[in-house]
């Protein structure tokens, strides 16, 4: 999974400016009115936080629980009423795991964007307003992150520490800021030589203010469109690393789900009613993710834009 | 007998805001070896007249109505194959912002003789002389064909690609603007490369400008466009002595011209309408000091003043005074009609808006 | 001139040596400083405490972290990655055993996402506005979002297990031996077993280049030079590739080299699934047993890959592109 | 970080335990140190104070990961609810096994129970290793007895099994081993695995498979023997594990056993029967109960063509008796001297007394070349790395298969030796390293492999696949190894025989056969297994699950519980 291929923007072209927080508003407001995929991809998250919220009274099983009858265990059923999906190789209610792999989706997805945005973020900011060694520094670092490959990163540290998501989250931090980060040093780099930006330092605003009352409202779209990306890479993190077994045992995820099936021979057993819906739901949050990010790319890169 | 005939030709962009003609009915005659200039400000259709004669035009384009008959071959019926084979080798076009015409990848020797042997059926070694040749003829040396474009300066790159616009021997040459993004000395230089090569090899030239005073320069003929129409055509000297439409007038004013020096430049004020919506009557009343009721509610036709001479005017008779007034910088400030719009209105190229 | 590339590439190079020193340095303390003595999985209970610190000896692992650290970067200098716990042979004799297996997986699926991408870029951006663009984007975030574990999955169950097209796991066929690496390349055994994995990572790597080249196509379309191909009476196709694609095609090369990195540390998922002996499989192997002398040495393996690639990207851009010249680098 | 606070819990937990354990038996009417406000409040109730025990405390039971070992975390999972029912306080860890090891090899003090699992390998089909090792109170210290159980009877007993060379007198001791763990139960035993294989009988002749008792149809005898049906004469199977060396004189890798059995003879091999029987050697001849004169085969060469001589057997089982080779090392440790008595025999002289000695000497060391390995030990002798780290470009043996191939995480590729006195009928012998069970199986059933070697998956699919298919056959084989329970002797509550009778009674063996193992088990009741049909005890008291009976041998040990149910200890403990 590469990662730098977050952005499917040609680097050349330069963001369209943003000032002013209203227009800010307007703005993201206008990615999801004009953009009929970004509209798509917010449904598409609206729907599994409804689902990760409802998770108890939608799921009629709790996730890891044996499913029983008279001592006999309820295993390998096939989808019926009472299991919609059917039951693992150890009698549990796959649909139930979908339900509640939701909720370690989400959790995962926003907890990582949130860092890798904030991160990416507050470095580009500093590094770009401030230049000098801060900027040097900075991007020195960044370059030392584009040299870390990011799933063996994840791995390593998630088997050294503990298996936990929190962990991936962690290795998501640790490295994937760097794209935000460099993305949004150019564009303050640009923004910060703007009239308004002139005037308010005459005006006598310190630099903080500056900074975020004046610069940070233009390049904030640009950590959304990195953001809703990092959803995406931070739920298929999860995934893949819970695929190769250094999942946490106690999150039910989508991931687990997958190396359930791999390692229970659904694919022999012809069990797609438990190998397709993991992955299905894998992949609608993940495009969700592209979906809203493309809505932000082509408000910020117009001529990218389609009717 | 005319090398071109334009007849009645319209040309409209589809945008989000609605149709807009940015030819809007416009015919002309171009005589074989005549060198036309179509004047006028930008966004009056100069350049889409241009693109639509070799039907080059934005994919929101449509021609509705009209006919562009070159050479007695009406090119708006050829098919997209047959358009094809005649571009370039009938008819070349230098594009405006031909400093950007020319691919950055390729060496500017290389994209010569690409357009030698792909459109001109030379083999690679005839074609690599041809370009020596046609380098010399436009002043270039010869060592610059294997240089990148971006190794070129703004005055060699105009050079480079007037070099590829006559490396098939066209017999007409379209230019747009061919001079306005070079500085003042090289415009010189250029135009005399220009005037030169016109004479040389006896071309037909349509040349598109905003400046007047190129048109002084190199043509022989001048047709004024305002708002997607032809307001005025005339042979450069009588349009230069005794211009009859009120816009020609202001033109003159706004630019210094060689042949007659002005100490003080007059500009028009407003801006061209938005053609989304063009004002009832005359499209150039609204801007006109000289406009009367009339010209807000009729439509002036085009209509001879003098042999070869014609305009699109109400007050063609009363010309005579109206250019000693014009030459009053007041005169141009007391604009009757204040509907003028105070932004410019967005052009169609910049809308553009690709529609399946 | 010529001097300012000299310079500009020295720095270049330097600058990825200290990312490598930074990577192996943050390597090294990470696997070091994990709790409980390292060798743990691989000491027996039964063996006696001379034993275990003949253990420890033999891998270094008695003297202070310091020193060990220094001894470790010596090595490394030297081209020694240390002993492997669990195979007890040198770590890179291991690794470079099974790097030309990720290298061709890698190249191969990379030129085909790059074929496919960039064909497929040029298409969709030619016909922009159509369905056939609308359906062409919507699949190809299809394929980028799926977890690539999980489009192998189903690779193999439908051509391996169900219809028997092609083999489920490894590289060869059983008791295949070739004389050289080039037999092996040549052999039509190794490419059937290529085919899946090779399709997997190919599925989803396309989406790269294909957005990427589309929507630089979409620029360049409405770069005036294009304009002037038109009047100059080219053909769509001719502009379309060689003047249009060529242009767009830069950004999308560069993003070539960079993948090459990426995949390769990207392929561990995809090497699992179809079992192919490469450096992911065995550095999640590695991890997993505790061997972390072999797990360290892989992952350097991957990062020297990434950093090599990064450069040549970055040294590539610049010889690609004739606008971008040496001294423009020198400053970025 | 969290990790290392869990780690200090047990250690906690242990202190507190301890202080619990060594405090004289006037605790209880001290004041109750660390009793809980509900102990108090209970004591406020209908029965005097005085009458009730202190609360039993938390029991920590550990296991693998649900990933890397369902079946045990299932299983413990079971448990754990079933002993909760006990009114126990009780906890389900899980943790990845070198965690898991990590605390109770290295940490004997501060885990209570753990999920457990002996593997069998083919020289646990004897007995002696199991029966000592297991529960002897030397190895308590640092050995296999991490539970730390303690009999002095058991002691004596175990190592009587090993002086005896008469069977019968061996498996009366043997059976008495038995049954004391039986009655003191250190192990609550839960099940022997049985071990599917399966293989292409359209490919391999069935009546040249053999199945050998505890360990199955992958053994040595099947891959000598097997006979192909028609043209395709590779014998090739599959392993999940990576192969880790191929060398002599290194306990490597499960995998890597099968190869040096291969290529490496013996002196004797331990039969399908599981028992030893002569092999390189002609004859073995026990003299009295310390001497053995071994007589060596005619004719043997080495790979590379020398003769094997005298001299290569005796370096054989000297070069392990150096530092060189420290895995090998205890096989001969109770070898005082060899010594070449003619061109073909060599007489072995023991220290003591030792049964097993053709089993764990004589059929476990390996038959080196001399002029191969004598200098390598040399050059090592002078190194940090000893012989374990060595790997020969091309091994050298002189068993029934020649090395071809290695290639780690591909495959090894042997071939037959057509010179070897039991010269196989299969042209090669590939082991192909396939992680992923599935493909494995997948593979199988096109033929890409023709042995199924290892299945860690569903047993019920591959019955499905085999059922399906003709030519697919599938042979289950009781294992020699067993899972279990381990309850730490040397901890409370654990420290007493009827709390851990009483565990013992709380697993459902039954359920977890049939539901976990999906029926390819037996349920255990040993440490010597069914499939060791001789020496197993057949009469053993069985603790089949039952949570009244459970409840019974609490309570006649002098346990009560509180009004919530909370199990107490005995008054006065």
């Amino acid at each position: 999974m590469s990662v730098q291929s977050a952005s499917l923007t040609p680097a050349a072209q330069e963001p369209r400016p943003v000032s002013g927080l209203a227009q800010f508003v307007q703005m993201n407001l206008e990615v999801f009115r004009r953009d009929r995929m970004a509209l798509v991809g917010a449904c598409i998250y609206l729907f599994f936080v409804l689902v990760a919220l409802l998770a108890p009274w939608i799921a009629p099983y709790s996730p890891l629980e044996v499913i029983q009858e008279n001592g006999i265990w309820l295993a390998n059923e096939p989808p019926s009423p009472r299991f919609y999906l059917g039951t693992t190789n150890l009698g549990r209610d796959i649909f139930s795991q979908l339900v509640y792999g939701s909720r370690t989706a989400l959790l995962v997805g926003f907890s990582a964007a949130v860092a890798v945005a904030l991160i990416g973020t507050v470095v580009g900011l500093v590094a770009g307003y401030y230049g000098g060694w801060v900027d040097t520094l900075l991007m020195r670092l960044a370059d030392i992150a584009f040299g870390v490959p990011f799933l063996p990163l994840v791995i390593v540290l998630v088997a050294l520490l503990e298996p936990s998501i929190w962990n991936i989250v962690l290795a998501m931090a640790l490295l994937l800021w760097r794209d935000t980060g460099r993305v949004i040093r150019s564009q303050v780099l640009t923004v910060k030589e703007r009239a308004f930006v002139a005037a308010a330092r005459i005006s006598g605003a310190g630099d903080l203010r500056i900074l975020f009352l004046h610069i940070a409202p233009s390049i904030l779209p640009l950590s959304f469109l990195y953001g809703s990306l990092a959803i995406g890479w931070a739920i298929l993190t999860e995934a893949s690393v819970s695929f190769l077994g250094f999942g946490d045992p106690d999150v039910v995820s989508w991931g687990f789900m997958l190396q359930d099936a791999f390692v229970s021979q659904a694919m022999s057993r012809g069990a797609y009613y438990w190998i397709v819906p993991p992955g299905l739901c894998i992949m609608l949050s993940v495009m969700a993710g592209f979906f809203i990010g493309r809505g932000y790319e082509e408000i910020l890169f117009p001529r990218l834009r389609r009717s | 007998m005319a090398i071109l005939e334009i007849r009645d030709l319209v040309v409209a962009y589809r945008t989000q805001r609605g149709v807009v003609h940015a030819v809007d009915g416009v015919s002309l005659d171009v005589a074989p070896a005549q060198h036309l200039g179509v004047i006028g400000e930008s966004g009056c259709g100069k350049t889409t007249l241009l693109r639509a004669m070799v039907r080059v035009l934005p994919r929101n384009a449509s021609v509705p109505r009209g006919t562009i008959r070159f050479k007695g071959r009406d090119l708006l019926a050829l098919s997209d194959r047959e358009i094809r084979a005649l571009r370039w080798r009938e008819i070349a076009t230098i594009p405006q912002a031909s400093m950007d015409s020319l691919n950055p990848v390729y060496r500017v020797g290389a994209q010569l003789v690409e357009v030698l042997t792909v459109r001109g059926g030379l083999d690679r070694g005839a074609a690599r002389r041809r370009a020596v040749e046609l380098f010399q003829m436009v002043g270039l040396e010869s060592q610059a064909l294997d240089r990148y474009p971006h190794e070129f300066s703004g005055g060699m790159k105009q050079r480079a690609v007037i070099a590829m616009a006559l490396a098939l021997g066209p017999s007409l040459l379209l230019a747009d603007e061919p001079v306005t993004a070079l500085d003042v000395i090289v415009q010189h230089q250029i135009l005399e490369v220009f005037k030169r090569l016109e004479q040389e090899l006896d071309l037909t030239v349509i040349l598109v400008t905003h400046d007047i005073s190129v048109v002084a320069q190199v043509c022989d003929s001048v047709a004024v466009m305002y708002a997607g129409r032809v307001v005025e055509q005339a042979g450069t000297q009588p349009f230069f002595r005794t211009p009859y439409h009120p816009y020609s007038l202001g033109l003159q004013n706004a630019f210094p011209n060689l042949a007659q020096p002005r100490a003080e430049l007059i500009a028009i004020e407003g801006y061209p309408p938005d053609l989304v919506t063009p004002p009832p009557g005359c499209r150039f009343a609204p801007r006109c000091p000289f406009a009367v009721d009339l010209c807000h509610t009729q439509d002036p036709a085009l209509g001879a003043v003098g042999p070869g001479h014609q305009a699109a005017c109400h007050r063609t008779q009363e010309m005579e005074a109206l250019r000693a007034q014009a030459a009053d910088p007041e005169t141009w400030l007391q604009v009757s009609g204040m509907e003028a719009p105070l932004r410019p209105p967005a052009s169609p190229h910049v809308q553009e808006d690709p529609v399946p | 001139m010529q001097r300012s590339v000299v310079v500009y590439l020295v720095g270049r190079i330097a600058q990825s040596l200290l990312v490598l020193w930074v990577v192996v340095t943050f390597l090294f303390f990470l696997f070091r400083l994990a709790p409980g003595n390292p060798l743990v999985a691989y000491i027996d209970p039964t063996f006696t405490e001379e034993q275990q610190q003949a253990l420890m000896r033999q891998f270094g692992l008695d003297k202070p972290l310091s020193v060990q650290y220094l001894v470790y970067l010596g090595n490394l200098v030297q081209g020694e990655l240390g002993d492997s716990f669990f195979y007890r042979s040198p770590v890179i004799e291991l690794v470079m055993e099974v790097l030309p297996n990720t290298l061709y997986l890698t190249f191969t699926s990379l030129l085909v996402a790059y074929g496919v991408g960039v064909v497929g870029g040029i298409l969709l951006a030619w016909r922009r506005g159509s369905r056939l663009e609308q359906m062409g984007v919507t699949f190809t975030l299809m394929t980028r979002s799926a977890p690539e574990f999980w489009v192998g999955m189903i690779l193999l169950t439908v051509f391996a297990f169900n219809l028997g097209w092609f083999p489920s796991s490894g590289a060869t066929s059983p008791g295949t031996l070739y004389a050289s690496e080039w037999d092996k390349l040549t052999s039509w055994d190794f490419w059937r077993h290529m085919v899946l994995p090779a399709t997997t990572l190919a599925l989803y790597l396309h989406g790269l280049p294909l957005l990427l080249m589309r929507s630089n196509m979409l620029e360049v379309l409405d770069e005036d030079y294009i304009t002037m191909g038109r009047f100059m009476g080219y053909s769509e196709l001719r502009l379309m590739v060689r003047h249009a694609a060529r242009n767009a095609l830069l950004p999308v090369i560069t993003a070539m080299a960079l993948g090459v990195g990426y995949s390769v540390g990207g392929n561990v998922v995809v090497e699992n699934v179809f079992g192919w002996p490469g450096l992911g499989r065995m550095l999640v192997r590695a991890v997993a047993a505790s061997d972390y002398p072999l797990a360290q040495g892989a992952f350097f393996l991957i990062a020297v890959v990434m950093v090599t690639m990064n450069l040549i990207a970055d040294v590539l851009y610049g010889v690609l592109d004739p606008r971008i010249g040496a001294g423009q680098q020198a400053q970025h | 970080m969290r990790r290392r606070v869990l780690s200090i819990l047990p250690v906690l937990l242990a202190l507190v335990l301890g202080l619990s354990a060594c405090a004289p038996a006037s605790a209880p009417a001290s004041a109750p140190q660390g009793a809980a406000p509900e102990a108090a409040k209970a004591e406020q109730g209908a029965e005097p104070a005085a009458e009730m025990g202190e609360l039993v405390p938390q029991i920590v039971v550990l296991s693998n990961v649900q990933a890397a070992d369902p079946i045990e975390f299932e299983s413990t999972r079971l448990v754990v609810e079933n002993m909760k029912q006990l009114g126990l306080d009780v906890e389900h860890r899980a943790m990845p096994w070198e965690q898991q090891a990590d605390l109770v090899w290295y940490n004997r003090t501060e885990w209570q129970m753990t999920a457990w699992r002996m593997v069998g390998r083919p020289e646990r089909l004897d007995p002696d290793e199991f029966v000592v090792n297991l529960f002897h109170s030397s190895t308590a210290e640092k050995g296999y007895n991490f539970v730390g159980f303690q009999n002095d009877r058991y002691d004596q007993v175990s190592l009587a099994q090993r002086a005896t060379t008469d069977r019968e007198e061996r498996r009366q001791l043997i059976w008495e081993a038995q049954e004391i763990i039986a009655n003191e139960v250190p192990y609550a035993f839960v099940a022997y695995p049985q071990l599917p294989f399966a293989y292409r009988s359209d490919v391999w002749k069935p009546d040249t498979i053999v199945d050998a008792k505890g360990i199955g149809i992958k053994n040595f005898w099947t891959f000598v023997q097997a006979e192909p049906v028609g043209d395709q004469a590779d014998f090739i199977l599959n392993t999940g594990d990576v192969v880790q060396a191929i060398n002599p004189l290194f306990i490597s890798g499960a995998a890597d056993s099968w190869i040096t059995e291969l290529i490496w003879d013996r002196l004797m091999r331990v039969g399908p029967d599981g028992l030893p029987q002569p092999w390189a050697a002609e004859s073995v001849e026990w003299e009295d109960n310390t001497n053995v004169l071994v007589t060596l085969r005619e004719g043997m060469k080495w790979h590379d063509g020398r003769p094997v001589t005298v001299e290569d057997v005796i370096f054989s089982f000297q070069a392990p008796a150096t530092d060189e080779a420290p895995m090998y090392k205890p096989f001969v440790s109770k070898i005082a001297g060899i010594e070449k008595v003619d061109e073909r025999t060599v007489r072995f002289t023991l220290s003591e007394p030792w049964a097993a000695f053709e089993v764990a000497s004589l059929a476990k060391i390996n038959l080196i070349p001399k002029h191969i390995w004598e200098p390598i030990l040399a050059d090592l002798a002078t190194k940090e790395e000893n012989a374990e780290s060595y790997q020969e470009e091309t091994p050298i043996g002189s068993g029934p298969f020649r090395f071809v191939a290695f290639k780690p995480s591909e495959e090894v590729i042997l071939e037959a030796n057509p010179e070897h006195f039991a010269a196989p009928k299969a042209s090669r012998w590939i082991l192909r390293i396939i992680p992923n069970v599935e493909s494995a199986l997948g593979q199988l059933r096109n033929g890409e492999i023709n042995f199924l070697s290892e299945w860690e998956g569903d047993p019920t699919v591959l019955q499905g696949v085999a059922d399906a298919d003709p030519s697919i056959e599938l042979v289950a084989t009781t294992e020699v190894g067993f899972r279990f329970f381990a309850m730490n002797n040397r901890v409370a509550p654990f420290d007493d025989t009827a709390f851990r009778q009483a565990v013992a009674y709380v697993v459902p063996k039954q359920a977890i056969v049939q539901n976990i193992f999906k029926g390819f088990a037996v349920p255990a009741d040993s440490h010597v297994s069914v499939a060791l049909e001789f020496w197993h005890h057949p009469d053993l008291p069985q603790y089949d699950f039952s949570l009244e009976k459970a409840r019974e041998v609490l309570a006649q040990a002098g346990y009560t519980w509180d009004e919530e149910g909370r199990l107490r200890y005995p008054a006065g403990r």
